[in-house]
Parts: C-alpha cells; sequence; structure tokens
C-alpha cells in the first residue's frame, strides 16, 4: 500500500517535470492571458491544427504518407452535425461518434491502402477525400449540399469553454500519442516504416500495424472535425474537405521536425499564429510573405526545427524509445 | 453712495445681459455633437486571397472610395472614418477569426462587407453570441437560410439580393418577351450558389407556366462543358438558362458557339457580368443576356450624402480612379459605407441602440437605388434593402452591356430571338 | 443515323480531346515525378505563368498563341532552371519531405503575386478561331479544342521520341525506374534532376497557354489541374509515358460520359474519376502501365 | 527441422526453383553455395514466406509452412538475415534488437524487460557500448553483426544468413564466422547459410548445398562437394567468366 503510494508519488514527481505536462499546464493558463475572445478564438484553432499535426505525423512515423487527412476531419465534422440536424444529438455526445466514423473511414482507406506506398498511398488518400467531398455535395437532401449547414455554436459560442473543451481534446490526444510513442507500438511503426521486408522478417504483422497508425491517426482529427463544426457554427463541404487541411499537417511537421512528437506542435505553434498575424497586418499580399517565410525556412532548415535545436544541443543521435533514462 | 449702486446695477445688468446672451448662444447655435472618439472604425471582411479574391478587390475598391470621399468632407460628425479591412480568404473560419478581432480587438462600431455565403453564415453566428451583438451590415450572402436564420435579428441590414430575387426578376423578365419563350433547359453550378438557385428557378418558371425540358448540375471550373451544352441542344429549348460563375460562361458560351447550339436567348444568372467575360469571348459575348445587381449602364438620381447627382458621376468617378468599368459590388461596397456613415450622423452618437434605430429610419437615393428597409420573403423584420428586392437584366449589344429591365433603367431593347 | 449514337461520338470525341490537353500536362509531370520523386506542388504554377504570358503577348503584341508557344517555352524554361538551381537543388540529398515546404512556399507565393499583379480576374484569349465549330459529318467540336489537341499530341510526340530514342530519355527512364542502378550507371543525377525539372516546367507552360484560348486563366488554374494529374499519373503509373497518356484520356472520357450518362450529370464525374483511380490502385498497385516495385 | 520438398518458384519466364528438395537435422550448420542467379536468396525468401512457391511442400518443426506470412514463420522460430544488410536506420541499436523481441521472440516480453534481453544480445555480440547510437555510424561488419543480433533476438531454431561475409576484409571475415561459429555452438541454433566466400564456409561447416540454376547438384561434406564434378563445372564456367 505504502510503497504503490510511494511509487504514484514518484510517478507524480516525474510527471511534473514532463515537458508535455508544462505545456499542457501553460495551455490551461492561456486564457487568463489572452483576454480577447479574438485571441483565443486563435489559440482553439491553433489547437486543432496541433493535435491534426501530431495526428498525420504518427501516421507518417509508421512511413505511411497521407494527403487526406481532410477526409477524416470533414467526415468527423459531418458526424456530428448530421446526429445534431436529425436526433438533435447534443454535440458533446456527438464527437465521440465523429470520432467513431472517422476511425471507420480510417479502417476503409487503410484497406484500400495496402498495397500502396508512397506517392500512390498519397494521391489515393487524396483521392478518397475528394471523393467524399463530392458525395457531400451531391446528396443535398441529407448533409444539405455545396449549401451547407448552420448549426448553433457550442457554449453558445462561448470562447472560453469552447477552448477548454478543445484543450481536454487536445491533451487527450496528445496524451494518447505521447504514450504511443513510448509503447511497443510504436516501435512496430517505425520498424515498419524503415522496412517492412525487415519488420516482417521479425515479427511483425504489417498489415495490422498499418491499419493501427490509420485508425491512431484518423480517430483525434475526426474528433477535431466534430468540434470544429459546432465551433465555426456552420459546416460547408469545401472548407472541412479542403485540401489545405491535408497539406498543413505537412507544412506544419516539415518545418518543426517530421517524426518528432515535438516537431509538429511547434510547427503549428509557429505556422498559424503567423500566418494570423500576417493576415491582419497586410490585407493584400501577406500570402505571398507566408509564401516566402516558407521558403526560407526549409533553405536554411532543412531538417526542421527540432534537428536543429538538437544539432545545436549537441543531442542529434537519435534517443531510443522512453527517453534517455532506460539502458544500463 | 447713488453712484456705487449705480455701477453695481450695471455690472449685475451686464453680467446678466453677458450670461442670457451666452446661454442663448449656446442654445441656439447649431451645435455639433461630439462622439468623443478619435476615429470611426468600421470593420470590413472579405475575401482578398483565393478563387474570390476577384470580387473582395472589388469591394475593397468601393469602400475605399467612400472613405476617402467621406474623409475628404471632415469625416462623420467630424470624425474621420477608419476602415479596417479584414481578408477572410473565402473561408468561414476565418471570417469568424476576423470577427472576433473586429469586435474584441478593435471594437468597430459596425461590420461591413462579406461575399460568399458560407462566410457570411459563420460570420453572422459567431455575432449572434455577443450580447448584444454589434451591428453588421453586409453586402455579401445570397443564400436564403442567412434570411430564415438571421432576418429577424435587429442588429442585421442586408444590402444583397437573396437567391430568389434573382429568379423572380428573370421569371418576370421571360413574361414580357415576345414572342413568349415555351421551353427552357436549365444548367447550374452544383456548389452553393448555383444549386440556391436552382430550387427557385425551377419552381418560378414552372408556376409561371414554362417548361423545364431538362435540367442538369455541372462542375465549376470543367476545362469543357460541351457534353453539357450537347444535353441542352439535344432538349432544343426555346431558352439556355444557366447559373455560373464567370469561368463557366466562357466556357459554356464558347462550347455553345462551337457545337452550333442556337437557342432563342442565351441567359446566365452572373457569370456573364464582367467585362472579361466580352473581351475573352469577343463577338461571340453578343446577344448573351445577364443578370446583375446594378449595371454600370443603370443610371439613378441620387441623393444626399451622396456627393454626385446620378450614378454615371460614379461611373466616372471610378473609371477615373482605378482605369477600369465597375463591377457592382464596388458601387454595393460604396454604398454600404455611405449607409453606415449616414446612420451614425443621424443619431449623432456611436451607442449601439440609438445607431439601430437610426439604421432603420435610413432613406436614401443611393446611386444603387433606394436604400429602404424592407421586408424579405421569409421573415416580416424589414431589414433588407429595397432596391435588393429586384435585379436588373442586361444584353451584351455591340460590346456593351445594354440594360433591357426593368422598364426604368433599361437602355436598349432586347434582340430577341438572338440572331 | 440515330441521334443517340452521334451523341455517343460527340461525347467521346469531347472527352478525347479534353483528355489530349491533360495528357500533355501529365507527362511533363510525370518525368519531374518520375525522376526526382517529390510531389511538386509548384507545378501547376508553371501552367498558370505559361497561360498568363500568353495572354498578355496575345493582349498587348497581338501574338496568336500559337506563335508564342516558342517564347513561352523558353521563358518558362529559364523560370524552371532558376527555381531549380536556387531553391530546389540546395535540398539535394536532404530530407525527402522537405520538398513538400518548399513547392508549396513556391507554389503559395507564386499564386499571390499573380493576384496581386494580375487580379483574379477570368481571362481567355479571344482568337479568332475560338468559337469556331469543325465538323466531321454530324459531329462537330471546338476548333479551338482541336487545334489545343493537335499542339498537346505533336509536343508529346515530340517528348516521346526524346524520352524513348535518345540517351537523355534513357537516363530518365532508369532513373524513375531504379535511381540506384542508374547512378551505378554513370548518370548525372544532378544535371538530370535539372534538365527534367525544366522540361516539366517547359511542357506544363505550353499548356498553360493551350488553357488560355481553350479554357480561362486565373491566378489559382494550375493548382487545380495540378491535383488532377498527380492523380493521372498515379492512376497510369509512376514513370510510365504511356500510362499517363491513357490515364488523362481516361479522366477525359469519366468528365464527358458521366455528365452525359449519369443522372445528376458531371457533377459526379470526380467521384467516377477517383473511383477508377482507386479501383485501379487496389487491383494493380503500381498503377496502369507502372513498372513493378 | 526444416523439410524443403520439390519446391517451383517462377518469375515470368524465368525458373529460379526447380524442384529443390533437401533436409536440415537440429544443430546443423549448412552451407548453401552456388554461383550467381543459382536461386539461393530466393530459397531464403521462399523458406522465409516473402514469396510463395508455385509448388512444393516446406516443413519446419513438422509444420508446413507454405502460405504463412513473413511474420507468422518468424513468430515459428526462423531468423534471418538479408544479403545487403538492412538495419533500422532511424532507431537506436538497441531498439533495433528491442523490437524483433518483442514481435518475433517466442516469450511474451514488455518493453522493460525486452530491453533488458535486448542490451544481453548485443553485450554477447560486442555491440553494447554502442546501443544508443544508430546504425548510421556502424562500419559494414557491425552492421551485419547486428543484423545477427536483431535475428538471434527471435530466439530462433533456425537462422538464415544470407552472405554474412560479403564486402568484408579478410580479418573481418574472420572475426565473423568465428562469431557465427560460436552462435551455433552456444545457443544451439541450427543455421543456413549463403555463401560465396568458398574458403571461409568451407571450413566452417557440417554439409553444403550446392544449387545452380534453379535446382540442387549436389549435396555432402565440404570435401566431397569439393570434388564433385557437377559442382566443378558449373563453378568453373563461373570463373572463366570472371576472367
Amino acid at each position: 500500500m505504502i510503497y504503490a503510494l510511494r511509487e504514484l508519488r514518484s510517478k507524480f514527481k516525474s510527471g511534473i517535470k514532463n515537458p508535455l505536462f508544462i505545456f499542457v499546464i501553460l495551455l490551461a493558463l492561456l486564457p487568463l492571458a489572452l483576454q480577447e475572445p479574438y485571441l483565443l478564438y486563435v489559440a482553439t484553432l491553433v489547437l486543432i491544427y496541433i493535435v491534426i499535426a501530431v495526428s498525420w505525423n504518427i501516421l507518417a512515423e509508421s512511413g505511411q504518407f497521407s494527403l487526406g487527412h481532410a477526409a477524416f476531419f470533414g467526415i468527423g465534422a459531418y458526424t456530428s452535425t448530421l446526429l445534431y440536424k436529425y436526433f438533435l444529438v447534443n454535440p458533446l455526445l456527438g464527437m465521440p461518434f465523429s470520432a467513431l466514423t472517422s476511425c471507420a473511414l480510417a479502417l476503409l482507406m487503410g484497406v484500400i491502402c495496402l498495397p500502396l506506398r508512397e506517392f500512390y498511398l498519397a494521391i489515393a488518400t487524396l483521392a478518397l477525400s475528394e471523393v467524399l467531398r463530392t458525395i457531400v455535395i451531391m446528396l443535398p437532401e441529407i448533409t444539405g449540399g455545396a449549401v451547407g449547414l448552420g448549426i448553433p455554436p457550442l457554449f453558445g459560442g462561448n470562447r472560453v469553454l469552447n477552448y477548454y473543451l478543445m484543450l481536454a481534446i487536445a491533451v487527450i490526444a496528445l496524451s494518447t500519442l505521447y504514450a504511443v510513442r513510448r509503447s511497443k507500438l510504436y516501435l512496430a511503426l517505425v520498424t515498419l516504416r524503415c522496412d517492412e521486408v525487415v519488420a516482417s522478417s521479425i515479427g511483425i504483422n504489417p498489415v495490422k500495424y498499418r491499419l493501427y497508425a490509420f485508425l491512431l491517426s484518423a480517430l483525434f482529427p475526426g474528433l477535431c472535425g466534430g468540434f470544429f463544426s459546432f465551433y465555426v457554427g456552420f459546416i460547408d463541404p469545401f472548407s472541412v474537405f479542403n485540401i489545405e487541411i491535408s497539406i498543413a499537417p505537412q507544412i506544419m511537421s516539415v518545418l518543426g521536425g517530421i517524426y518528432t512528437f515535438w516537431g509538429p506542435i511547434i510547427g503549428a505553434l509557429i505556422i498559424e499564429p503567423v500566418k494570423e498575424f500576417l493576415r491582419i497586418s497586410m490585407p493584400t499580399g501577406y500570402l505571398v510573405v507566408y509564401g516566402i517565410i516558407m521558403i526560407l525556412c526549409i533553405r536554411f532548415l532543412p531538417r526542421g526545427i527540432m534537428e536543429a535545436l538538437k544539432a545545436y544541443t549537441g543531442m542529434s543521435e537519435a534517443v531510443p524509445v522512453g527517453g534517455r533514462k532506460c539502458s544500463r | 453712495m447713488i453712484k456705487t449702486k449705480t455701477i453695481t446695477y450695471i455690472v449685475i445688468a451686464i453680467v446678466i445681459v453677458v450670461l442670457v446672451s451666452a446661454l442663448a448662444l449656446y442654445y441656439f447655435t447649431p451645435r455639433r455633437p461630439t462622439l468623443g472618439v478619435q476615429e470611426i472604425k468600421i470593420g470590413v471582411i472579405l475575401p482578398l486571397s483565393g478563387p474570390y479574391a476577384i470580387l473582395g478587390e472589388e469591394e475593397k475598391k468601393g469602400y475605399e472610395m467612400a472613405m476617402e470621399e467621406i474623409n475628404g468632407k471632415g469625416g462623420v460628425l467630424g470624425v474621420p472614418l477608419k476602415l479596417i479591412i479584414e481578408d477572410n480568404q473565402g473561408k468561414p473560419e476565418v471570417s469568424v477569426s476576423a470577427a472576433e478581432k473586429l469586435v474584441t480587438i478593435d471594437k468597430v462600431v459596425a461590420i461591413a462587407g462579406e461575399y460568399m455565403s458560407s462566410c457570411t453564415y459563420a460570420l453572422l453566428s459567431a455575432l449572434r453570441k455577443y450580447s448584444p451583438p454589434p451591428i453588421a451590415v453586409l453586402i455579401g450572402g445570397s443564400t436564403d437560410s442567412i434570411e430564415k436564420d438571421f432576418g429577424s435579428e435587429e442588429w442585421f441590414f442586408h444590402l444583397h439580393p437573396y437567391a430568389y430575387i434573382y429568379q423572380s426578376t428573370i421569371r418576370d423578365w421571360l413574361l414580357t418577351l415576345q414572342p413568349r419563350p415555351k421551353t427552357i433547359f436549365l444548367a447550374y453550378e452544383k456548389t452553393a450558389y448555383g444549386t440556391s438557385q436552382a430550387g427557385y428557378a425551377k419552381e418560378y418558371l414552372s408556376k409561371a407556366g414554362f417548361t423545364i425540358v431538362g435540367e442538369e448540375p455541372f462542375t465549376s471550373g470543367a476545362a469543357d462543358q460541351t457534353p453539357l451544352v450537347l444535353k441542352a441542344k439535344a432538349s432544343n429549348p426555346d431558352v439556355f438558362l444557366w447559373i455560373g460563375y464567370a469561368g463557366d460562361s466562357i466556357v459554356i458560351v464558347r462550347n455553345a458557339k462551337q457545337v452550333g447550339f442556337k437557342p432563342k436567348l442565351l441567359l446566365d444568372t452572373v457569370g456573364v457580368g464582367f467585362p472579361e467575360f466580352q473581351t475573352s469571348l469577343g463577338k461571340d459575348a453578343e446577344y448573351v443576356c445577364g443578370i446583375e445587381v446594378w449595371s454600370p449602364a443603370v443610371n439613378y438620381k441620387t441623393g444626399p450624402p451622396f456627393p454626385i447627382t446620378h450614378t454615371s458621376e460614379w461611373v466616372a468617378k471610378y473609371e477615373k480612379k482605378y482605369g477600369k468599368e465597375p463591377d457592382y459590388w464596388s458601387l454595393l461596397a460604396y454604398t454600404n459605407l455611405y449607409v453606415i456613415a449616414d446612420a451614425i450622423e443621424r443619431a449623432g452618437t456611436l451607442e449601439r441602440g440609438a445607431l439601430i434605430k437610426a439604421l432603420e429610419k435610413t432613406d436614401l437615393q443611393s446611386p444603387i437605388g433606394r436604400v429602404k428597409w424592407v421586408p424579405g420573403q421569409f421573415v416580416s423584420r424589414p431589414h433588407q434593402a429595397e432596391f435588393a428586392m429586384k435585379m436588373v437584366i442586361f444584353q451584351w449589344q455591340g460590346g456593351k452591356k445594354v440594360v433591357l429591365y426593368p422598364k426604368e433603367v433599361a437602355t436598349g431593347t432586347v434582340i430577341y430571338p438572338m440572331p | 443515323m440515330d441521334p443517340s449514337i452521334i451523341t455517343f461520338f460527340q461525347v467521346m470525341m469531347c472527352g478525347l480531346l479534353v483528355g489530349g490537353l491533360y495528357a500533355l500536362f501529365s507527362v511533363g509531370l510525370n518525368v519531374i515525378f518520375g525522376v526526382m520523386k517529390i510531389i511538386n506542388f509548384a507545378h501547376g504554377e508553371f501552367l498558370m505563368l505559361g497561360g498568363y504570358l500568353t495572354y498578355f503577348l496575345f493582349m498587348l503584341a497581338n501574338i496568336d498563341p500559337l506563335l508564342s508557344i516558342p517564347i513561352t517555352m523558353a521563358l518558362l524554361f529559364l523560370v524552371g532552371f532558376l527555381i531549380e538551381k536556387s531553391l530546389i537543388k540546395p535540398l539535394a540529398g536532404g530530407p525527402p519531405y522537405s520538398y513538400i515546404l518548399l513547392t508549396l512556399g513556391i507554389s503559395i507565393a507564386l499564386q499571390n503575386i499573380a493576384l496581386i499583379l494580375w487580379t483574379g480576374n477570368y481571362r481567355s484569349v479571344p482568337v479568332w478561331y475560338s468559337a469556331l465549330p469543325l465538323s466531321i459529318g454530324p459531329i462537330s467540336v471546338g476548333l479551338s479544342l482541336v487545334v489545343a489537341f493537335t499542339v498537346a499530341v505533336i509536343l508529346t510526340a515530340i517528348l516521346y521520341v526524346l524520352l524513348k530514342r535518345t540517351t537523355f530519355g534513357k537516363s530518365v527512364r532508369a532513373l524513375s525506374q531504379n535511381p540506384e542502378l542508374a547512378q551505378a550507371m554513370g548518370i548525372n543525377v544532378s544535371k538530370m534532376y535539372t534538365l527534367t525539372f525544366c522540361l516539366g516546367a517547359m511542357v506544363a507552360g505550353v499548356a498553360g497557354s493551350l488553357v488560355a484560348f481553350t479554357m480561362y486563366i486565373f491566378p489559382n488554374v494550375g493548382f487545380e489541374i495540378a491535383i488532377k494529374s498527380f492523380c493521372i499519373v498515379i492512376l497510369g503509373g509512376l514513370g510510365s509515358f504511356e500510362g499517363a497518356i491513357v490515364g488523362a484520356l481516361l479522366l477525359g472520357l469519366a468528365e464527358s460520359f458521366t455528365s452525359v450518362y449519369l443522372p445528376g450529370g458531371s457533377g459526379w464525374a470526380p467521384v467516377v474519376f477517383f473511383a477508377v483511380l482507386l479501383i485501379t490502385l487496389v487491383v494493380k498497385p503500381q498503377g496502369l502501365l507502372g513498372a513493378k516495385a | 527441422m526444416l523439410e524443403v520438398k520439390d519446391v517451383y518458384k517462377r518469375f515470368g519466364g524465368l525458373e529460379a526453383l526447380k524442384g529443390v528438395s533437401f533436409c536440415v537435422n537440429k544443430g546443423e550448420l549448412i552451407g548453401l553455395i552456388g554461383p550467381n542467379g543459382a536461386g539461393k536468396t530466393t530459397l531464403f525468401n521462399v523458406i522465409s514466406g516473402i514469396l510463395k512457391p508455385e509448388k512444393g511442400i516446406i516443413k519446419f518443426k513438422g509444420i508446413d509452412i507454405v502460405g504463412l506470412k513473413p511474420y507468422e514463420i518468424a513468430r515459428l522460430g526462423i531468423g534471418r538475415t538479408f544479403q545487403l544488410s538492412r538495419p533500422l536506420m532511424d532507431m537506436t541499436l538497441l531498439d533495433n534488437v528491442v523490437v524483433a523481441c518483442i514481435y518475433g521472440g517466442r516469450k511474451r516480453v514488455g518493453l522493460k524487460e525486452a530491453r533488458s534481453i535486448a542490451l544481453e544480445k548485443l553485450r554477447l555480440v560486442g555491440l553494447a557500448d554502442k546501443a544508443h547510437l544508430t546504425p548510421k555510424s556502424l562500419t559494414l561488419l557491425e552492421r551485419k553483426i547486428l543484423e545477427i543480433s536483431r535475428a538471434l533476438a527471435l530466439d530462433p531454431e533456425l537462422l538464415l544468413l544470407d552472405e554474412p561475409l560479403s564486402g568484408l576484409s579478410p580479418r573481418e571475415i574472420d572475426m565473423h564466422v568465428s562469431l557465427i561459429k560460436r552462435i551455433r555452438e552456444d545457443l544451439g541454433v541450427t543455421v543456413i547459410w549463403i555463401e560465396h566466400v568458398m574458403r571461409a564456409i568451407m571450413g566452417a561447416v557440417d554439409r553444403v548445398i550446392v544449387l545452380h540454376q534453379g535446382a540442387k547438384i549436389a549435396e555432402g561434406s565440404p570435401r566431397e562437394v569439393a570434388k564433385d564434378s557437377n559442382v566443378i563445372k558449373a563453378y568453373l564456367g563461373e570463373e572463366y567468366a570472371k576472367g
């Protein structure tokens, strides 16, 4: 008993020092610093992108390159919206269903994409998300079609409550994916990425683990989609099945550092606010600046910010799963 | 003794006279109320990047023109207007983001602008959650769900026709044609704009006694619409009516000419109004008809506070300033800002309640028609601009847009059937 | 003749003609895609630049789009060269995904520069043959489309000869199919990258010229066509010249046939094409004519 | 322990294996030799399940493994290495072995336990002090050793080594051969070993199987095989061609 308590305490102590824990605490305190609903609105969007980027990255870690994450986001968004519209399901209850349909889609996508690699996989996922968008457009009786659907915003649009809800989703997503990265599942995923033939020669079932990666990667974007439609109060197929949503996590991951946990987070934390800042500070032409910033970033930090940081601190070697403290 | 007494009386008298005259002066001088601010901030949300940037730019020109004029005359109640222009990238969530910023950071007096229906809807939905919601006088959004869901809000005023107006205008005009056309083939692009219009087109036109011989959704942005045109040709309609964007109209008209499809009338909903339609097609643009909120040939008499007497003066001014023909979006935007400025002027304050009251009493002879609030089709609150309850029909003749309908503003007569 | 048969052939003609335009662009993309193994998100912007160049040459100097093709080719070759040398080359040997950020950045910057310089207006070159029909028996199609198709076919044929009969072509194929082996054979990879990139840009520029008078141009025109072309290239099989052509014609036909024969019309066209793509990939993961991995 | 009976495999028009049959007993160290293109690696790929033979039976410990997936075969206790060494480049040496331990080992282990087992395996082959580096910094020999220790993490009963000596210097060859011998002796693992370096393999193995153009042409002790006329013919042709 005492031993268990002591272990709990020591776990808590080491947890406090965990960067993720500190990060989450900082995020939880953010509304105190950002009094303005506008800043909170942007912060919530950043959280959504963080979750999508980290989720995309976990699929990339298994060697599967998706250009269709908007499909998960979109199907999640439509699930919660349509549940509300037809069955008056509370959005908070609808969101888990968003995650479910997104996972179902991921299974379908994963199975279709099993024999595909690299560009073939990327384009197939893109195709699937385009197919879904067209289906939503072409079934206006059910989905509201291209016109879209207006829905009452969650919590009456209270930005603080919305922020904390999204933060809760983000915490679940980040801690799940953080835990995954320290588990044996993660080892299997990375092995698949490095060499699939070797992976199967050491007992890893590639089909199973590729599908796991798909599921993990779709779960939280679907949830975010379910949140997003009620956050904006409006949904239409062009804004949720948008290729930009599929591309954004790639930009964020590559900028921050692909195949790292913090890379996509850093990427999202930089990209979205910078874009928003440019948007409000120069009405026309800011996207030119944005594009040029992207080019310069990759020109000078080709391996992303995380690698640059590691090189700077002299930690360029890969860190084993579970951090450095394991071993000897 | 007396002397001092007299002096005392005189002094008192002088003091009283001075006081009374000062008071009288104070009371009888026409006094400009002071607003107590350095500038009046108006938020404007438009698409300035992405596929709809073309129209956002047009709007921006209109707003800037109006602002320069108003501020050139000393602003509103002596305070200059300041436009805070936000790009919404044509995305609903960015529109919301912009709205949040305008309301909470910039603390604008009113929000203007918008173009796409999806963005307009999301924006209004975001505004509604404030208590009280900020004033929105918008020129974007033609989907009727905006009217149904927000039309009865006291803080929302709308300066653009809703989808049904396009089709009711088309119906009314088609009924005036001699000989009256009997059959219509309807094609529409499958996004929000096309599908919402098509529903009304079907309803209104068939109720008015026209036969819809075929209807067909199409993908906007396709390189070639020959199959669509062929389908239409096969059903041999009197009128080929399509609802598409500017690019689609170029392709559709070209393809129609190519396959020799010659209905009595080629009629588009908004895609053929742009000058680029004519420059891109040259003589093939001839006799194509379209519908617009306003067309540069339409000339209204204007009243104060507009510094012009007729719309044509505005057109000349615009052409001088920007070196091109204006689009109705710039005039809408121009009018939009004047409507807000006029209400502030009359309210004499920036206080929300008073401003809404002043807005409700708006009655301007604007260069785009009369701005007086009337109810729309679905809600009884009169917050829809009167001019936006009808539209104009034009035809390309000799490389120029000739206005055919309504009669009051017509500048020519229709050439029908098309030669 | 039975009108339904006439319609059938008419629809087929249209599909093939549009498919021909897609083919030209996709073949160029396929070369870059195959050799450099990067998804070049900026490829469509070459098309856009080519289109605007053609438009302004016509409007300002009254040069017919067909005559301005050599100018477009030369200039786009130069643009491709500059971008490759200054931006893409320095990333060589870096992590594979860094190209995404780079090409997206180029794409976003170019699109928005175009937006500022030339506004978002839809423009089309009004050539004299723009709306003339070409009739073959009861079937009539647009002359401009036929002209564009002819140019596309000629250029594709030249590319075919270039890729199948010359040492350059052999190197391209070697690099697409087995980069390691190609390197071992002593192919100058760096030079090949530059050449193929410029070639791709050039072909995209010509495709832009054709789009400028058959369709219309606007700052985002290239991005949408590029996405379609990625799908075409994958459908046909990475690195397969014939595959890209087959894929492009399939897309053209799918678009025109669905719009005539499916209730709901061309709204469903993307679904049909993408469904064909997905089914193909399930059955043949390497694409229709792709080399086996 | 392993029984290969009449196995056929073809690639398009090329018959890579034409009815190969042989048996391997527990604890044996078998050399599998033959000129280039003889079908040796194909045979390994067929045994380890990467390729499916058109015909034939492969029995491992009495179980027919034809049609099983590679990972199932690995879990039955067949470990293998590859001709061109394929370490998992993005993972540390330790993780390279840990992952094999977890997914291929016949005992279910957790991450913690797997780490200590893996470290033990690395210590066995002398790579423990580099456990936290990635394979990028290793020499070719070390990479090959890593691959072997990764295969050993499966606790295999049968180990398939595909040209473990290619590309090594004579000194490295000696070191590597002694490691392979030690593995067989200390762990009692049955080994099938494809090799081109004749000098090394002939002195080390119990029995040699010779493949030529997809067929077995000889089998027996190294000494017998070296004298076999078919073998000499097959090899001499190649030797001459090499010039």
